[in-house]
């Protein structure tokens, strides 16, 4: 579904990746797993458009969507939930949801809104209670939940996720981590972005390791579990 | 000054915060003994960055009150509170992104050595002396912390791991007594995470006291002496590790079962 | 960035020196000697300025107040009362700090945009002061009579000296403010900038160190205008309006704020601009200089002082 | 040192005995002249005052848009004001369009002014930051009001009234019926943008911009003609100010400054982001405005919105409308 060749990107000339090349195949879910700083997030924002890109190409459906912005992205069915849970904090929730589905708003799908709102609250009950909430005040773990859900509306069937267990509290990681797997069930193809290595080889088909921009390693997950040298790294021993 | 006999070297009595409706705390008390690594932990918005807001003056509790070396400080602002011997780093690093990694850590010597707005200017050998003073300071503390080649660098270049090592840095360049540590290992991979916790321990063994959130579980069950758990606000269990983790209420609201 | 060499001052110095005899020697820049005093007298204010804005990251589009309330307190206990002008000069500076405690106490805890509007307002009110309080200021018509500056019989008399009065006031200045700015005080000025919250946790005195820049810069401004006062002889309140408020951030802005050498450079580009080389534009002026602030706020964010870190970078790719 | 001290006592004095002189000069004039009562002459005093404030309020809605999508303060706000009016005169009297025509002629001119200046201006700084912003609008204030000094001189146009200028006579006060227009369209304004931006989508896609450029992006937001949208909006509400103002108060190319101060500190008053705020904001200053300049001091007029400005930035920055929660989480 997604092939990336060769994909080069810099911040003020300081390369962030060299010649990375990846798959993800449809239905999948796909990790890549790596150190802070090795360039995890830039991969995401050049597949989202939020990043330029120096050198490579980017095919998504076979299409090459090198220099497309971010907005026009989205309208392809990519969509990316980013890291640190960037909801729109000064919003109330369901406004945040309702954004989500931007591009149908324009289409004037009222229905199919209000339905996926009530699909996307089945997934999160605790939305639902915080519908008339400013997003801001929610705590972290419901942030991210509002985050995975604003992403949802646009009916994507590729979902980048960055970081999504960062800074949050074990339990509520396992709901989400609980809730890739559901989508992936349900035919969402799913490329994780994860510091917490053992929880994202735990969800993903196949991974890949990311170490100062390149790519080191790649496996089935299951393999790079066992992988003395994985183990070391990212596993803690 | 010096407290023989004083035991707690912090005291958080009966705190309460309220932002808007919001109860970010409530009735919030819990003690620190002098010398030893005390952890805080608790779910996304349980309110411990609030907690340690408060306690290094970023804004007064609603009610209650903090008492530091026996004496209350929760009316003062944050630079009175630092010279009174609190430091602290930040969840998303705070570094001084205009400055050079060493100039970060002279400024962190602020609340123990400073020069005059007009000794400064007329550069008297008094303010001359005083910045020698601080520059080798500051060197010490990087040689300590392990960044001492690094020190004409940008912080902002370094990597993030770095980043929060240098942070460290600087809250112990004012030598407090206590340091209050916001999730020192987030952001970092199983390597940093090791030097963050091996410098937390060492920086202890110089007799600081340590207050920190984290999420880390293994760091906090590795490091810590005592830990204080809370949720919505409120403390739900406190005791050593051991007992945090078999505590079925904490097993409930914060680290599921399994 | 911070270092301020001392040869590059040295090699300033002595051109600065200098300048009135070349100036003397070649007979189609014989008057720029004049033209230099006010640049000497705007570096002042600048100089403040790029303390306070560049280091310290707090904005002013005020700072025209306290140039005029130098002048002002200059020309009407001299004129009006015979006091001495150096002590003139003095309760000048004693008032400016005043006002600068008063106005700044307040205004400084507020931020970005709302700083800019609070000294923006208190520009303008104390501009309308000087105009409507007639029977001290002359109102629109200005003050004449204000006597210029001698010291124990030594007249400041001529340009070439009343030059060098002002640029020995400049260089104090400066190297008081380099000084600074090498020292703890910057540092804490400088980490006020980045991150508030981090300076308060380290034990900076956030209100306490914005206070005292901005009173310096203040200070500085009123010194300046009492010079002008005493050069000029004669005073009125459109020297002291917005436009010359605004003037000062694109003598700043141009020069590049995030370095001394900037606040000297802007000055002194602008200073000739207004005085000397914008004649050829007339009433273009106002435009010459809006496009100027918009080129450098575009294309050169650090100003002309930042040119050589732009050209190392080309090097370096 | 007694001498000074002496100095500043008689300026005291002396300012005080001159304000009362003023304020009783004032009433006694009123008390010969039988025909307007002292409350009729406060009467009038108000009036204009809601006058000049609804002006204050449509430039504070202007700031508002812009803020409430880029959260910048545009400090040429007040040039689109001026602009409205000298191209109206334009299209008026040197091009003889009927006034319905030369209407919407202008707001459109103006409007390209308003994206002009976000693409020349705003776009093209690649790391903004609050203070190149700041100096970046104010570049383009100084252009725009050199070039208006250029194509129109220095003297003030005036412009006919809407509907003709045969006062209504009110308690003793005169009211001018292009007083309702202002008013009026005021009123309009703030009804359409208030639906605009809590009803509809776009609306909230701009706010979502503001709140977080990157995330909007990805859902889809098109953040860039999202603040183009913002700019061409409030120049365009800049333009319909201009227009109705200029026949009760004639316009010269070097209002815009004052204008969008005082449109500011309407703003700030009324809670920056709010557009009733801004309405009663405008509203509060031109009143005090108005009264202080009638009762006390007509040279001090500007000062005195000028000092309720600082008062509320002094005291309460969030204004009497403003969400304190929500002014702490903004960047700026």
């Amino acid at each position: 579904m997604l092939v990336i060749k060769g994909l080069n990107a810099a911040y003020d000339n300081i390369r962030v990746l060299k010649d990375v090349s990846i798959k993800v195949p449809k239905g999948k879910v796909v990790s890549i797993i790596g150190a802070n700083g090795a360039g995890k997030s830039t991969l995401l924002k050049a597949i989202s458009g939020l990043m330029q890109i120096k050198k490579g190409s980017i095919l998504y459906k076979e299409k090459d969507i090198v220099g497309m912005t971010a907005n026009r992205i989205v309208g392809l069915g990519i969509s990316q939930v980013p890291e640190g849970r960037q909801i729109f904090a000064h919003l109330s929730v369901l406004d945040n949801i309702h954004l989500g589905a931007y591009l149908y708003f324009k289409r004037n799908n009222r229905l199919e809104i209000t339905e996926r709102v009530h699909r996307i609250y089945e997934i999160f009950p605790i939305l639902e209670t915080r519908s008339k909430q400013i997003a801001g005040t929610l705590s972290g773990g419901e942030q991210q939940m509002l985050a995975i859900a604003r992403a949802l509306m646009a009916r994507p069937e590729l979902l980048l996720l960055d970081e999504p267990s960062m800074g949050i509290a074990p339990l509520v990681v396992r709901e989400i981590f609980n809730v890739i797997e559901m989508l992936n069930e349900s035919g969402t193809t799913v490329l994780l972005v994860e510091q917490n290595a053992r929880a994202a080889l735990k969800v993903a088909d196949y991974s890949y390791v990311l170490e100062s921009g390149e790519i080191v390693m790649e496996g089935l997950a299951g393999e790079l579990l066992d992988n003395p040298k994985v183990k070391e790294v990212y596993l803690g021993g | 000054m010096n407290f023989i006999g004083e035991d707690n070297i912090l005291e958080v009595n009966r705190v309460n915060m309220a932002f808007g409706g919001l109860m970010a705390l409530s009735h919030l008390s819990f003690k620190v003994k002098r010398g030893m690594i005390k952890a805080v932990i608790g779910p996304n918005g349980a309110g411990k960055t609030t907690l340690f807001n408060i306690i290094t003056g970023s804004f007064p509790p609603t009610e209650g009150s903090i008492i530091f070396k026996g004496m209350p400080v929760e009316h003062l602002k944050a630079h009175k509170i630092a010279h009174r011997g609190i430091s602290r780093t930040f969840q998303t690093v705070e570094l001084f992104d205009n400055m050079t990694v060493l100039e970060n850590v002279m400024l962190g010597c602020h609340t123990r050595i400073r020069t005059s707005f007009l000794a400064s200017g007329l550069r008297l050998p008094m303010a001359r002396k005083k910045e020698a003073q601080i520059r080798e300071k500051a060197m010490k503390i990087l040689k300590f912390i392990g960044l001492a080649e690094k020190f004409k660098d940008p912080a902002d270049s370094l990597p993030l791991g770095e980043q929060k090592i240098l942070e460290i840095g600087r809250a112990l360049a004012g030598d407090p007594d206590l340091i209050c540590l916001d999730e020192p290992a987030a952001g970092l991979n199983e390597t940093e995470t090791y030097v963050a916790s091996s410098l937390i321990r060492a920086i202890n063994a110089k007799g600081i006291t340590v207050l920190l959130v984290e999420h880390d579980m293994k760091v906090i069950m590795n490091i810590s002496d005592e830990i204080v758990v809370l949720n919505y606000g409120q403390k739900i269990a406190e005791g050593s590790p051991d007992q945090i983790q078999n505590n079925a209420r904490v097993i409930e609201a914060y680290l599921g079962s399994g | 960035m911070l270092r301020i060499g001392k040869l590059p001052i040295a090699v300033f110095a002595l051109f600065i020196v200098a300048f009135p005899w070349i100036a003397h020697k070649v007979p189609p820049i014989e008057n720029y000697t004049d033209i230099m005093i006010f640049v000497g007298i705007y570096c002042l204010i600048t100089l403040g300025l790029s303390l306070l804005m560049g280091y310290a990251g707090q904005i002013s589009i005020g700072h025209a107040a306290f140039y005029g309330i130098g002048a002002y307190t200059s020309a009407i206990l001299t004129a009006n009362y015979g006091l001495d002008p150096w002590l003139c000069m003095f309760f000048g500076i004693i008032l400016s700090a005043v006002v600068a405690v008063l106005v700044g106490a307040p205004s400084l805890k507020l931020r970005g945009h709302y700083l800019a509007m609070a000294t923006l307002a208190f520009g303008i009110i104390v501009y309308i002061v000087f105009n409507e309080e007639t029977a001290w200021t002359g109102g629109p018509d200005g003050m004449t009579g204000i006597p210029g500056l001698s010291l124990l019989g030594f007249a400041f008399d001529s340009v070439d000296r009343y030059y060098y009065l002002v640029w020995i006031f400049v260089f104090a200045a400066f190297i008081f403010t380099a000084n600074l700015i090498q020292s703890d005080t910057g540092r804490a000025l400088r980490a006020i900038h980045a991150s508030e919250p981090a300076a308060g946790a380290m034990g900076v005195d956030i209100s306490g160190y914005k206070l005292l820049v901005f009173v310096y810069s203040a200070v500085l401004a009123s010194l300046a205008g009492s010079l002008y006062a005493h050069y000029l002889n004669f005073i009125n309140p459109s020297t002291f309006d917005l436009f010359f408020s605004i003037k000062l951030l694109i003598m700043i802005a141009l020069g590049g704020m995030y370095n001394l050498w900037g606040a000297i450079i802007g000055a002194g580009l602008i200073t000739f601009l207004s005085y000397e080389w914008l004649h050829y534009f007339e009433e273009f002026e106002v435009i010459v200089y809006g496009a100027i602030l918009l080129v450098v706020t575009i294309f050169l964010p650090k100003g002309l002082a930042g040119t050589p870190e732009i050209v190392e970078g080309w090097f370096r790719k | 040192m007694p001498k000074l001290l002496s100095a500043v006592y008689t300026i005291l004095v002396i300012n005080a005995i001159k304000l009362s002189a003023a304020f009783c000069g004032e009433l006694c004039l009123i008390n010969s002249m039988e025909k307007i009562t002292v409350t009729g002459q406060i009467f009038q005093y108000l009036i204009t005052g809601l006058t000049v404030g609804s002006i204050y309020a449509m430039v504070a809605v202007g700031f508002n848009i812009i803020y409430n999508v880029t959260e910048i303060i545009n400090f040429a706000q007040g040039e689109f004001v001026m602009l409205g009016g000298l191209i109206m005169v334009f299209f008026y009297a040197v091009v003889k369009l009927p006034l319905i025509v030369a209407f919407p002629a202008t707001v459109i001119l103006v409007t390209l002014v308003g994206i002009l200046l976000d693409r020349l201006a705003i776009r093209p700084i690649r790391h903004p930051s609050v203070l190149t912003l700041i100096i970046a609008t104010i570049a383009a204030s100084i252009l725009i009001k050199g070039a208006a000094m250029l194509i129109w001189g220095k003297d003030p146009y005036d412009l006919p009234a809407f509907s003709g200028r045969d006062a209504i006579t009110v308690f003793g006060a005169v009211i001018q019926p292009q007083y309702f227009w202002v008013i009026g369209f005021l009123i309009i304004v703030v009804i359409a943008l208030s639906i605009f931006f809590d009803r509809t989508i776009i609306g909230k896609a701009m706010s979502a911009c503001a709140d977080n450029p990157d995330a909007a992006s990805l859902v889809g937001i098109n953040v860039q003609q999202m603040i183009l949208l913002s700019f061409a909006l409030s120049a365009a509400i800049g333009a319909v100010a201009g227009i109705t103002i200029t026949p009760i108060s004639l316009m010269e190319y070097d209002r815009g400054a004052m204008l969008a101060v005082k449109g500011f500190g309407a703003a700030i008053l009324g809670g920056l982001g709010s557009f009733p705020g801004a309405v009663v904001g405008g509203l509060i200053m031109g009143t005090i405005e108005s009264l202080g300049a009638g009762l006390i001091s007509s040279g001090y007029k500007d000062a005195f919105a000028l000092i309720v400005l600082l008062v509320v930035l002094f005291f309460k920055p969030s204004g009497i409308m403003g969400s304190i929660e929500i002014s702490r989480i903004k960047r700026f």
